[in-house]
């Protein structure tokens, strides 16, 4: 019995026949289907969030200049303050409220009698207090529920006070994870605040989407690409802002990081104002190296090109020593990687660049196309994602303006440049890891034990399970407040805190001597 | 940081901002890990049930188990009976708990869902046990649904079977494990045969030893919680936490009981080794005697570090009032002391507090938030914030120093192994208080004001 | 703040700068501290006796009674044997303790009193004892005078009767009262009959009370240290301080002896343990083993706030030689280590443990002044300090965080009465190690770089 | 029997018979004759020092421009490191040495073959590494012993190096306490220091002598001074400097705070460069109010005394409100008093102020003038007195200036100015209260259990004995490290902190509740 076999053999029946879609090995040549974005099982341990976390949590939260009100009792809005590390810089211009938790503390009067009222209170009270550009609205769980109507309150209050004010109807319990969360907010972005803005055209401009600055990731990437000259017009959403957002439809190309959580907006842009978008991956030498280099093949100018080329010289020198000496302390390790939806894929081949293998991993909220790419779209639907409302846009005549004539895009297509399309998890995966869909306690805990990897990366929820069975753990959602992990210097953060990570003195201690040490006598110590 | 916080305070009824709570579940759910091999449960979406884990996990940096029942939008409009049912069968199937501790979330109280009947209908194994809680987020806070749960549990299983045990059933409040444990130091001094509902120690605080185990050694015994009705009598430490426990003990197994701050300080913690004293009618022994003059020592030595210094408390309620009453003992002014769980009886006994110990110009406030602190304190600032983590914005912001101490502290180690109760814990509180301000003094002198001896 | 340190180190000979030691006297009147309801007696010029008494009560915060042969100019000339006899005589008269325990000083060292025959001829009440031991200020530091006492105390007391008295004597080295309790309860945790001499725990951390007492009930017995000659053997913690009486009890009373360093940190602590376990047979209890699972987890946790952080530790030889054991083993760079107590042994300790642990470029200075670790400083930072109060002059001007620990302490509180030995006392350091480089972090980080979670 | 005979009555006859000169209580109308400065009772616990810090660590430690190298062991430099709270500033001109903590750190083999070597070598060391401007050497008790000539290294080295170094013998042994090493002290800089400067005489210029700036008493009272119009030629030694203290012969007055460590320098200026003096006590609104207008009154310059009650008038105005609180909180109580040589009366009229009797007080090392007052000078000397050096010293005729006639100043006299004149404890100590001489642990003890004050001050060494016995004790030594006590501002710091020692909250918590309450069974606790 192979390991796989060994750990789903363990579940009931009924357990088995769904997981079983979701566990698996890739095998050469085969089409490799996973199952994914289906429900998590009532009382299974999933490590998965809820829709609210990925439209609140994940994508709307660093926009930094926007009064994000969570309607609903006071626990969503409590868990999503300060927690995401998506680091937002202050300035002059631009008003900061990433250090500030908004909620209209919902209480059972609330419930019984409707919303509503107090959510009109709480926006009237924000604008007295901080006169804000944009407010954002979330829902929460009851909200739906009782049936208060957020997108009439916040088009009366874009009325009364003359701003920006857009609803989020991304209650819990809508979809199965984060992940129709993303798709609500990239819904409302586009219907609401993409497009809106009246800047004008740069050369060389692009959009950073799904690039949330984690651990200041989003700077350190934005760091290369204005040194090679490009200009960002936003980030989406790390260190983002209502302001630049507004004019995202300007840009002459999309750069997509998180697939998951952002390639609607991509899509959208592409078809409502014709900007092409790149997948990309800044994370790990050879990623970063591939999509710049795919970036300079876009807009073709040797200037730039060249520039590529010489930043990228110049950056790879810079830590090639350190990285070297990191790689010989690593070589040989193995890996597990559970992480949200894009991430696991972006991981890998920087961990392979310092001789780490990945031997177990997977996805907690992402669908098909992450892992078998996205080829295989459109998926059918299913009566969960059905909930999730799916949006079309129409081409903005007035707005609509294309970088190459639909013909060199095919080129550029022909001779391999990533335009709107993603390869998924697949295209690096090592053909000899086991792969989990919607992870889950039991699994990661069972194939552990069997695939004994030397270092496990996930969240904050496995983190110190795994540590507790002596496996040394770092957090791919928080860089455990450590980074940036992006870009050519997050190459080596990463590799200085896996080595210190797996290096801990600590380690040598796990095991109380008496444990080994034969005593002299009577019996081995505990209370076992 | 916090730049846009302005200094006017402005009436808000509707609006919270950076709020000193949070929901029930993640009370209950704490509660429910007290629990010796039980999986708490969590009836919503299953990002509520995320959601706690990942926090309480950050407090403690050790593993918060617990399940979801993974709401979808069909069971949010017909009932999670169903999701409920199924996972109890896999909980039991997979993780093999004694007990399953469930509690409600918004979502269910919200569409009513109907848990005793739900419980009826379950197929619950021979021998293993679930019970639940409700614990609607829109109601209280956090530390209602510690009680909550606490009540669901002796709801459930504890029983009086006419023959008393010679026990104290003891409710320590929401606090650490590394308290509990100073609580259950105490009891064993004084001789005090005890059941300790809920007890997280050894299982939050429980040791590396390079095997994982999803229910450690710690936690209250199920066998333990059903004999809780046989108790002579019970106390509840936190009078605003543990009350509602201590009274449906009574109310359900004629438990008769008592109720007592927070053994945090001198005062405090005499009042629960009196009330040892009273129950096991043991001499107090010369340990925990020696123990309270050490801390009493101390804080006449220091006196002069801590005496006239103004002082902002913020957190959990019973937290922030034996916080209060120490801070008194230390001589300082517990200029405002805020907490965000609602109730009136806060103030009542903050108050209180301030009368006694003849303590003009403090203000108590609960169901308060820390925006209005922090504009409280740039109206008129304090010397020192003590507080959970969430303080350290307002204390950059205004450079204040600032001591963790309650829940939750999420950017630092050690704090849920070692006590702030007991005469023990004052002495850490105390070394805690004392050197913030003194390295506040050695970094604020002059160089020619630095003193070599303090 | 020591603005007139110069980079550029220069070679000395001849001039000490803030040094890291001070003389034997201060060390053997602190070790006859810690002897049941004695009295230390300084026999020299009654100023020494007064420098030593308010340096150590500035450490513990706690009276250091100790009386004086209050040499005058004609005693300096021919000698202190009559001020000694009226002194011993007084002593009795006046404050009955049950032993006068004295130590000499440079001056009566110079003279070449005879301290063995004053105290022959001395008229010593029934049942009373007269010990001394010679401890010239201009050999060795407070850490020599220290082991002097207690092998003084030996030399004059302790007889082997030849029938064992199944217990193990132990020396705890130059620590505080709250380790030396640390170090008790581990060995009772071990089932270890002891004599732990000397034991200043309930003398130098003695609880108020409202009343006082010259004696307080700390303090080793006399009659267990008359019976330390019949001990199974003898455990010296705190190679560098120890090994002195424990060879002396091995050649006066043929008890075996080892020495171990002092128990800070995990593995220091393991050893001390597993020592015990070898003499008393009895298994680790699950008490301690917990304990040393939480430290370990607590490392393991936060092991990137510490680890590759490069720290000077200074202070007494046994001390650093522990903090630095600690250090490594959370991960740290113990830069530079430095004591002032002369002696190459620390030097080769120091170096085996950085061979040990793989750590380069770290140096250790036996011999040493604070003047000369502040421009190895000067010339190459380190992020963290360790060590006694005199390092915050240091701290002030290179702007670096200053854990406290060791000896002496002369401004800050608490510290005497809780460990840094023993797995708890190691959750201890490391909260303050960690609380300190947070803290600094936090204070030092950008807006925007200020971590809610860590 | 009275308090005295029932604390006297326990001792042996031989030690009653000494200590029942030492124990007196005042009798109206007599002489109130008092030993002191007597030998200590070997074994009996005195809070005594040494001649070493009466030399080093109270006159010399304070000059903060002089490298003082302590040559012996040790110990005694390292004690003197910061301990003692005077007070001093940098500034661009004068080095300050006041953090440093120099020793010779004497070798056994220094004390078999001499140290004078070590001495020279640690001169030269000090030298290359700082050039300080002055140099002195303090001995402790092996250098004497062993006979280095520490008086030869000095000439030797101030002719090599060209810097003024002067040595002090002050071995510990010498005399009976402190006082000896200040006579010590006094000697040298007056020999070797002060009339070497040639700076101009300034107008109303004083010197302040035994000021030490304790938790910087010395700045305040200079504050008050200069606000009136004074100019402070130099402070001995409170932030004093070799710089300073060198022109302190140029000065028209000496106001003398401390008269125990410094009316030797004092009596000696009047001798050689014609310089009053007036004993001053900037401690308490009474005794600033005289001195100022004692001054005043010796300048007699109507601008001047305007100005001195514009000052008196306007600090008290300030601190009259506070005062009068604090003066509520404690009126009414008692007080023991044991400072030093001249502080214990220095504070009864600080505390009379706040309605504090003292009944309980004495000194340490203060001579029978200190009690008794200046009027019973000279005093028979004996074995110990004659041991301490007492130098003579002639009129310099180029530098010689008086302020006044001989006449003037027999007028002034006459008109009660206090001019070279000491009235001593006697003046203002209660008469009920009761007086110890070398006051030792038993005694206080005993005395204290009789008398019961509410508040003691005295040092660190007896601090904690008094506080567990249940009463509030203050360190006048180090004012626990707060301060200025002195001047206006000084007073109200010091009623705060008594204020606040008396009414700390924890007082309330000595007694165990079991020690008081029954307990329902058993004994009451603890292991007695």
């Amino acid at each position: 019995m192979n390991s796989r076999e060994k750990v789903l053999d363990k579940y009931s029946s009924k357990i088995y026949k769904n997981r079983k879609e979701h566990v698996i090995e890739i095998e050469n040549g085969e089409p490799n289907i996973i199952a994914a974005d289906t429900r998590a099982i009532p009382g299974i341990l999933t490590n998965r969030g809820c829709c609210y976390a990925g439209c609140k949590g994940v994508v709307l939260g660093p926009l930094k200049d926007v009064v994000q009100i969570v309607h609903g009792p006071i626990g969503c809005s409590y868990y999503t303050w300060g927690t995401r590390r998506h680091k937002s810089k202050h300035d002059e211009t631009t008003k900061n409220f990433s250090e500030y938790c908004f909620s209209t503390d919902m209480q059972e009067t609330d419930i019984v009698f409707g919303g509503e009222k107090k959510l009109k209170k709480a926006i009237k009270e924000a604008v007295e207090i901080f006169n804000p550009a944009c407010i954002m609205i979330a829902s929460t769980c009851p909200v739906g529920l009782i049936g208060d109507d957020i997108h009439a309150v916040a088009a009366e209050a874009e009325e009364l006070y003359g701003i920006k004010v857009v609803a989020f109807s991304c209650e819990g319990y809508k979809g199965v994870s984060q992940s129709g969360g993303h798709h609500i907010a990239n819904n409302g972005l586009m219907k609401n605040i993409i497009g809106t803005g009246d800047a004008d055209h740069v050369k060389y401009s692009i959009n950073l989407l799904g690039e949330y600055n984690i651990g200041g990731d989003g700077w350190e990437i934005g760091r290369v690409l204005k040194r090679i000259g490009y200009n960002i017009v936003s980030v989406m959403t790390g260190d983002g802002s209502y302001a630049e957002m507004k004019n995202a439809h300007i840009a002459d190309l999309n750069l997509v990081q998180c697939h998951r959580s952002i390639n609607y907006i991509a899509e959208m842009l592409k078809t409502k104002y014709g900007t092409e978008w790149l997948k990309v991956n800044f994370i790990g030498l050879e990623g970063i190296k591939q999509s710049l280099r795919d970036v300079a093949a876009f807009f073709n100018d040797p200037d730039l090109t060249a520039k590529t080329e010489a930043v990228i010289a110049d950056e790879e020198d810079e830590i090639k020593v350190t990285m070297s000496e990191f790689k010989t302390k690593l070589e040989g390790k193995t890996a597990a990687v559970y992480v949200g939806g894009s991430r696991t894929h972006h991981y890998i081949n920087l961990l392979k660049s310092l001789g780490v293998e990945v031997v177990l991993g997977g996805y907690e909220f992402a669908h098909r196309d992450d892992y078998e790419g996205r080829q295989i779209l459109p998926l059918k639907m299913d009566a969960d994602s059905k909930n999730i409302e799916s949006i079309t846009v129409e081409k903005d005549p007035a707005k609509f303006r294309t970088f190459h004539t639909p013909e060199r895009i095919q080129e550029l297509k022909d001779a391999g440049l990533p335009i709107e399309s993603y390869e998924g998890l697949w295209a690096d995966i090592s053909p000899d890891a086991m792969i989990t869909d919607d992870f889950n306690h039991f699994e990661t805990e069972e194939f552990i034990k069997l695939l004994k990897p030397d270092i496990f990366f996930s969240g904050i929820k496995d983190k110190y399970v795994v540590q507790r069975s002596g496996i040394p753990s770092r957090q791919l959602h928080s860089y455990d407040y450590s980074g940036p992990y992006a870009g050519f210097k997050g190459a080596v953060n990463f590799a200085r805190d896996v080595t210190l990570a797996v290096n801990t003195p600590a380690w040598e201690l796990v095991q109380a001597p008496w444990k080994t040490e034969p005593t002299l006598e009577g019996s081995i110590g505990g209370m076992e | 940081m916090l730049d846009l916080t302005p200094k006017e305070v402005s009436e808000r009824s509707a609006l919270r901002i950076n709020p000193l709570k949070t929901c029930q579940p993640v009370g209950a759910m704490y509660a429910a890990l007290g629990v010796h091999n039980c999986m708490p449960h969590s009836h919503g979406s299953q990002g509520c049930c995320s959601f706690h884990r990942m926090f309480l996990t950050r407090h403690f940096k050790d593993p918060a188990i617990a399940s979801s029942s993974s709401f979808t939008e069909g069971a949010s409009v017909f009932g999670g009976g169903s999701n409920l049912k199924t996972a109890i069968k896999n909980i039991f199937d997979i993780y093999d708990p004694d007990i399953i501790a469930v509690h409600t979330t918004c979502l269910s109280e919200t569409i009513g869902d109907d848990l005793v009947t739900y419980i009826n209908d379950a197929k619950i194994p021979e021998g293993k046990f679930v019970v639940h809680t409700n614990t609607p987020s829109y109601v209280g806070s956090h530390i209602t649904g510690f009680s909550n749960m606490i009540t669901g549990l002796i709801k459930y299983l504890s029983e009086n079977t006419g023959i008393k045990n010679g026990k104290l059933a003891l409710f320590p409040g929401f606090v650490n494990p590394g308290d509990m444990r100073e609580m259950k130091k105490i009891m064993t001094l004084m001789g005090v045969n005890f059941t300790m509902l809920p007890d997280t120690s050894g299982v939050m605080d429980a040791p590396m030893t390079g095997t994982y185990s999803m229910y450690p050694k710690g936690g209250t015994k199920i066998q333990e919680i059903i004999d809780l009705g046989n108790c002579e009598m019970s106390l509840g430490l936190g009078e605003l936490t543990s009350s509602m426990p201590a009274e449906f003990l009574d109310t359900k197994c004629k438990v008769p009981y008592q109720t007592l701050p927070l053994p945090i300080g001198v005062e405090l913690t005499d009042q629960y080794v009196m009330a040892l004293n009273r129950f096991s009618k043991n001499e107090v022994p010369y340990a925990l005697e020696e123990e309270r003059g050490q801390l009493v020592d101390i804080l006449l030595d220091s006196h002069q570090y801590t005496q006239n210094k103004k002082v902002a408390i913020f957190g959990d309620p019973d937290t922030v009032l034996g916080l209060a009453q120490f801070a008194l003992e230390l001589g300082m002014i517990p200029k405002y002391l805020a907490t965000g769980t609602p109730g009136k009886f806060f103030e009542e006994k903050a108050n209180a507090l301030f009368e006694k110990f003849d303590a003009e110009g403090c203000i108590a406030k609960g169901n308060m938030d820390l925006f209005e602190l922090h504009q409280w304190i740039k109206n008129d600032g304090v010397d020192l914030l003590i507080g959970g983590t969430h303080g350290k914005y307002v204390a950059k912001a205004e450079d204040i120093p600032l001591v963790r101490a309650g829940f939750p502290i999420v950017d630092r180690y050690v704090h849920s192994y070692l006590p702030i109760v007991g005469y023990k814990g004052g002495m850490r509180l105390a070394e805690m208080i004392l050197n913030t301000l003194m390295d506040r003094q050695d970094r604020d002198c002059a160089d020619e004001d630095m003193e070599m001896i303090m």
